[in-house]
């Protein structure tokens, strides 16, 4: 086990590597040069060569790249994560004040997924074939296939537009208000769950169905449970085990959804942050949101291997 | 005078580390699938070897075709050594030495139509000029093995475990071959099925003076079979003999165990050795220095445990085994 | 009379065919008996032995009559059935490396029947579980509970499935193809296992199989499958000794023997078993049969009885050939 | 049942493929004509959907934002499907060291959600068709080349391909006559669901304003402009959303029936107890 752990941890580690030069290949190597774009931008016009490269020298972008990269690591993890080129904030500072609040919207969005997922995909399995299976199983299609920005249109014009019951964008603190900041959430979270619902739907009932065709549920039958005791005690275990790692992909689809989505609802997180980074050029800040979407999602998936070592008997008890 | 034999298999040894460590991994033992397993077959018999599933006779036949690197000793086929040989020599070789796989669904391309599986060793060696050529030699196979050569075009699954063993049987033969490995051509075929392959296999063994490698774990099918067999056990060869010998005179414990669970279609059999069954695992992870039998072992003594014992000779018959047995 | 089997059908539904598994069989086994039901695959044995304890899926169609200890298993409601299966009817399945679940301990497993069927608590029936291995042979009972399957051999797992079916002493167990997954060797000494404790605790034994050297020693009575029909059904020692239908007599003939003089050709029964899905419509065994009548290609025959133990299902025969 | 949403996926594809072709003879308008006159309309007879911020005829537009949507889909399907087939194969066939380092790098690639990458990148690129195209390619790959190795890795245990060894089969044929058409069903059923999650992903740059730009214009840039106007004329937006979520529907509906068909656990189950 302590081996199976050592062993995910290094393969993350190392992922995370080859991730950050890609991320530092995207910002450097590939035309477009992110200073001339940004003075272009801020003095509208022709500007002298000596003020770009004093940029460039202030960022360090005059140093080969190897060296380029290190300080860059070597900066990120002391946390110095650059000055944000728009608004001159720091953006270490400008991720803290902005994580809490993603980091809401994702965990309410992940637990409403689930919470819909779980049971729709077991009920399909358990009803394979019925009418309600296939009901099921296209609104796991339908919920895969919507996209984010739609679904929110759809809802907004919906519940804003027309009810008036909820507010078409904006974020309320839960310090301010607890009833505000659920309204406020409600449609986001909704709308960034909804795909991830449709996913673990059609993989708990996928899943479910491949362990209800195993040879050891005919013996659990053979001992004389019903159906109802054979699925809690013999097919539910070993068939959610492998879903650990559809709620992985879950917090993938919620982490890109969040970009649109609070963009949309002009919610001030970190995918605000990062699409207003794109729309303005801000490359240290670009830098900053890709690097931590990638450890978000790297650390997901490491939880999720870890617990599944732990929690499945064949990898277990391996070592 | 002595006869060079066709193929020789010289003490060859096949070792799959086992690893542990935690960060850094340190090979920390061998299990060794094949241990110095030497045997020679001579042109136009059939040589059976058996044992029991792990017990490394797939090692041993994958080992030969050159399917898998061995780790030590050599296998020669007329009086070439192919361990090590140039992939294009190699290649060559190949022809002349084809396989027979057990399970007759895994071991055909499923979408692959008939006529271009049995046709694909004359593609792979170029040996027809032209798409006649071609069809006729494909369907001459197909005659052969007694498929209708009208139903080439069809995919695997639409045949049976029997028909498409013949159309594995029709490929190996397509080039001419003069040596075959059957690696348990037919023990996962229904009895009735069974026998009409094993009559197949020998009219064309006959037909073709071809030298077979039977390898099997039912006794019986090797006894019906065979000219001379070897059993192996836990990587190694234990006993070694012609039918008659072997079958008439088991001499190894475990030869003795294996003949004595047979189970035979005769309910007036006797079942005289009784107390030769045997109890416990297959031998593949003792790791004490003497023999791989001796946990299981009826006639097991303090010896068996320290030392190893060697394939020596038990009578004047090439009649081999490797037992304390006998010994004072 | 334990079991009595009467006009037993269970048909498949596929997409474009109906396949008739199991087409009007009849047989009964009386108590500490041992029953074989041979044939080869696809011949319908398995899926016989699952319709006895209705373990077929809920788009087959059964019909006919399971008679259980005085009552009908294939009318009987559904808490009867759970209640019955494991206490009364246990079952032994052919590949013991799927037939446990892989990610609960082999005790977890081992004590279920005591848990459904006598609502006993864990501890007590952790220690019957104990004694259950030791019953079957396998060493450091107690610390083989904890392992899981995969930390198992294929034979020890086969014994903790036999285990697992004498739990509760039930007084009939089937046994489907017990052995046929395992080496040689280990199997002998599983079927001698098998039958000593169905002995001794006067259980009858359904041993399904199709390895002729395997009936010949442990069944007392014999059943020959083919093609979802039992052709012929005798005492060991009848069959063996005089088999009467062609396909028997072929069985017994492809077999290679030990015994039997060396260079000799087997006889084997030529062509292949017919597709279940259209099947033929006289006897199922006609396009391979040596000694076919014209009325074999037009009607099925019926089994009939030659003796007091021996019953057979040929026109062939019938006309005295 | 699972073939009939197979059909119904291909009906609409099919549909949107002839409404592509017959853009500019079933579009009622010149779909970049503009009546300043008419801005910002409801549907009417002569305008079935409404009319945009500039007069243009909605339904034209949409009919002619079918073209460019689904070019995009399908051509960063395509590219990104020939890297990925490409490396799956050499890393599930050679294992080994180049497995891993074809592995790790996919890791790290998917460590980023295709969106935020392909948003970073037409950021760096500049916007424009071209630009999404070569984004998502450079980052859906992965998805290819995981299940291809996958499917590899498996295949390749099956005795056939040792057997064509023993033949004396090249590594080459190997790969391209005994494992790609035995890995060609989970390609397409990935490649069909990829599509429509490139159309999702081309549609969510354009909301963005970083897609396609003008003139040309996709469903996406289409809904981006609608939604401003969202409560003055709803229609603006939802169409072009509806069209994009049925198309990506359809082709889930596509990948799915064919996993379906492909499957061999279903067909064979039967066929195996018949002959086992």
């Amino acid at each position: 086990m302590k081996r199976y752990i050592l062993k995910r941890l290094l393969y993350s580690l190392l992922t995370l590597w080859l991730t950050s030069m890609l991320i530092f290949a995207i910002a450097r190597i590939l035309p477009g040069d992110p200073v001339q774009g940004v003075v272009m931008a801020s003095h509208m016009g022709a500007v002298d060569n000596n003020v770009i490269e004093g940029i460039r020298a202030q960022f360090g972008l005059n140093q080969p790249l190897t060296v380029q990269y290190l300080i860059w690591v070597k900066n990120f993890i002391s946390g110095d994560w650059g000055v944000s080129i728009a608004s001159g904030e720091k953006v270490f500072d400008m991720f803290m004040k902005r994580l809490p609040i993603t980091f809401e919207l994702f965990v309410c969005s992940v637990l409403w997924s689930m919470l819909i997922g779980f049971p729709c995909g077991i009920i399909s399995a358990v009803k394979h074939g019925d009418f309600i299976d296939r009901l099921l199983s296209a609104g796991a299609v339908l919920g895969l296939s919507l996209p984010v920005f739609w679904e929110g249109i759809i809802l907004i014009y919906l519940f804003s537009v027309m009810l008036h019951i909820l507010p078409p964008s904006g974020f309320v603190p839960f310090s301010d208000s607890i009833k505000g900041n659920l309204l406020s959430i409600a449609m986001p979270t909704f709308i960034m769950g909804t795909q991830g619902a449709g996913l673990i739907a059609r993989y708990v009932r996928s899943s479910l169905l491949e362990v209800l065709g195993q040879d050891f549920i005919r013996t659990a039958y053979a001992k004389g449970y019903s159906e109802i005791e054979v699925l809690l005690r013999h097919a539910l275990k070993p068939a959610l085990l492998p879903v650990a790692t559809v709620a992985g992909l879950t917090w993938g689809y919620v982490t890109a959804g969040s970009f649109i989505v609070e963009y949309m609802f002009a919610i001030p997180g970190l995918g605000r942050m990062g699409v207003n980074a794109i729309f303005s050029n801000d490359f240290p800040v670009i830098q900053a949101t890709l690097i931590i979407v990638a450890i978000n999602i790297l650390a997901v998936n490491l939880l999720v291997d870890l617990q599944y070592g732990y929690l499945d008997p064949r990898i277990r008890v391996q070592s | 005078m002595t006869m060079q034999p066709l193929l020789q298999v010289k003490a060859i040894s096949k070792e799959f580390p086992v690893y542990q460590g935690q960060v850094f991994k340190k090979k920390t033992y061998v299990t060794q699938a094949v241990k110095s397993v030497s045997f020679d077959i001579f042109k136009g018999e059939t040589f059976g070897l058996v044992g029991e599933s792990g017990c490394g006779k797939t090692t041993v036949c994958r080992a030969i075709l050159q399917l898998t690197p061995l780790t030590s000793g050599a296998v020669f086929y007329k009086g070439n050594c192919l361990s090590g040989m140039a992939k294009k020599e190699l290649r060559k070789v190949r022809r002349h030495m084809q396989i027979v796989y057990q399970d007759p669904f895994a071991s055909l391309n499923p979408r692959t139509k008939v006529r271009d599986i049995i046709g694909e060793p004359l593609v792979i060696h170029k040996l027809t000029q032209n798409r006649s050529e071609y069809k006729d030699r494909v369907e001459a196979m197909m005659t052969m093995v007694s498929l209708n050569p009208a139903i080439s075009g069809r995919y695997p699954h639409e045949f049976s475990g029997g028909q498409r063993q013949r159309i594995s049987i029709a490929r190996a033969l397509t080039v001419n071959p003069d040596f075959l490995v059957l690696d348990e051509p037919v023990s996962s075929l229904d009895v009735s099925i069974q026998a009409q392959i094993i009559n197949l296999l020998e009219e064309i063994r006959e037909k073709f003076s071809l030298t077979y490698l039977f390898i099997a774990h039912d006794l019986a099918v090797v006894h019906h079979i065979s000219k001379r067999v070897a059993v192996m056990y836990a990587g190694e060869i234990v006993e070694i003999a012609d039918r008659q010998n072997l079958y008439g005179n088991p001499s190894h414990p475990y030869t003795k165990a294996l003949l004595a669970a047979l189970p035979i279609p005769d309910p007036q059999a006797s079942y005289k050795d009784e107390n030769a069954m045997l109890q416990g695992g297959n031998g593949v992870m003792e790791h004490h220095a003497g023999c791989k039998f001796y946990v299981r072992c009826p006639a097991r003594r303090h010896l068996c445990q320290v030392k190893k014992p060697v394939l020596k000779k038990v009578n004047q018959h090439d009649h081999m085994m490797a037992c304390h047995l006998g010994e004072s | 009379m334990l079991l009595q089997v009467s006009n037993l059908r269970t048909y498949f539904k596929t997409r474009s065919s109906l396949v008739k598994a199991v087409d009007d069989i009849s047989f009964e086994l009386d108590q500490g008996q041992t029953l074989s039901i041979v044939g080869e695959s696809g011949s319908g044995k398995t899926a016989a032995a699952l319709s006895l304890m209705r373990l077929i899926p809920g788009s087959a169609q059964l019909s006919g009559k399971i008679m259980f200890e005085d009552q009908d298993i294939v009318t009987m409601g559904r808490k009867a059935l759970f209640g019955l299966r494991g206490d009364k009817i246990a079952m032994v399945f052919q590949d013991p490396m799927t037939a446990l679940n892989p990610v609960l301990t082999i005790g977890e497993q081992l004590i279920e029947p005591y848990l459904i069927h006598r609502k006993m608590n864990r501890k007590q029936a952790f220690n019957l579980g104990i004694a259950l291995l030791q019953k079957v042979r396998i060493q450091d009972a107690e610390k083989r509970m904890h392992c899981y399957p995969h930390e198992l051999s294929g034979g020890m797992r086969q014994r903790v499935m036999i285990a697992m079916a004498i739990a509760l002493h039930p007084p009939l167990i089937i046994a489907d193809e017990p052995t046929t997954a395992l080496d040689v060797s280990i199997a002998a000494e599983l079927l001698e296992l098998l039958k000593s404790i169905t002995r001794e605790q006067g259980s009858a034994l359904l041993l399904i199989t199709h390895n002729l050297g395997i009936v010949a020693r442990y069944a007392d009575k014999v059943m020959i499958m083919y093609a979802g029909k039992i052709v012929e059904k005798a005492s060991k020692v009848n069959l063996y000794q005089k088999p009467q239908h062609p396909y028997t007599q072929g069985l017994l003939a492809s077999v290679p023997k030990i015994s039997a003089d060396t260079g000799k050709k087997l006889t084997p029964i030529p062509g292949n078993p017919p597709d279940l899905a259209t099947p033929p419509k006289g006897c199922a065994f006609y396009d391979r049969c040596p000694f076919k009548i014209t009325q074999c290609g037009r009607n099925v025959p019926k089994l009939t009885k030659l003796n007091d133990d021996h019953e057979v299902a040929c026109f062939a025969k019938e006309a005295g050939r | 049942m699972k073939n009939r949403t197979l059909y119904l996926g291909l009906i609409i594809i099919a549909a949107l493929l002839v409404v592509m072709a017959a853009a500019p003879q079933i579009a009622p308008h010149d779909p970049e004509a503009q009546d300043l006159y008419h801005v910002l309309e409801g549907p009417s007879e002569k305008h079935l959907l409404g009319t945009d911020d500039v007069g243009r005829d909605l339904l034209s537009r949409v009919i002619t934002g079918t073209r460019p949507t689904l070019l995009i889909g399908v051509l960063s399907t395509l590219f990104s499907g020939i890297i990925g087939v490409g490396l799956g194969l050499v890393a599930g066939y050679k294992g080994g060291a180049i497995d891993m380092a074809v592995m790790r790098v996919t890791d790290a690639f998917m460590s980023l959600p295709v969106l935020v990458v392909t948003l970073a990148l037409v950021a760096i690129f500049g916007s424009g068709m071209q630009s999404v195209i070569i984004a998502i390619t450079l980052v859906n790959w992965t998805g290819f080349a995981r299940i291809v190795r996958g499917e590899v890795l498996h295949t390749r245990e099956f005795v056939y391909v040792e057997a064509a060894r023993a033949m004396g089969a090249s590594g080459l044929r190997i790969i391209f006559y005994h494992l790609l058409p035995n890995v060609m069903g989970p390609i397409i059923v990935t490649a069909s669901i990829a599509i429509g999650g490139n159309i999702m992903i081309e549609s969510a740059v354009s909301f963005l304003g970083l897609g396609a730009q003008p003139p040309l214009s996709t469903w996406g840039n289409e809904l981006r402009i609608g939604y401003a106007y969202l409560e003055v004329v709803p229609l603006f937006s939802i169409a072009p959303g509806l069209l994009i979520t049925l198309t990506v529907l359809a082709f889930n509906f596509i990948g799915d029936g064919l996993r379906d068909a492909f499957d061999p656990r279903i067909s064979q189950t039967f066929n195996k107890s018949k002959e086992k």
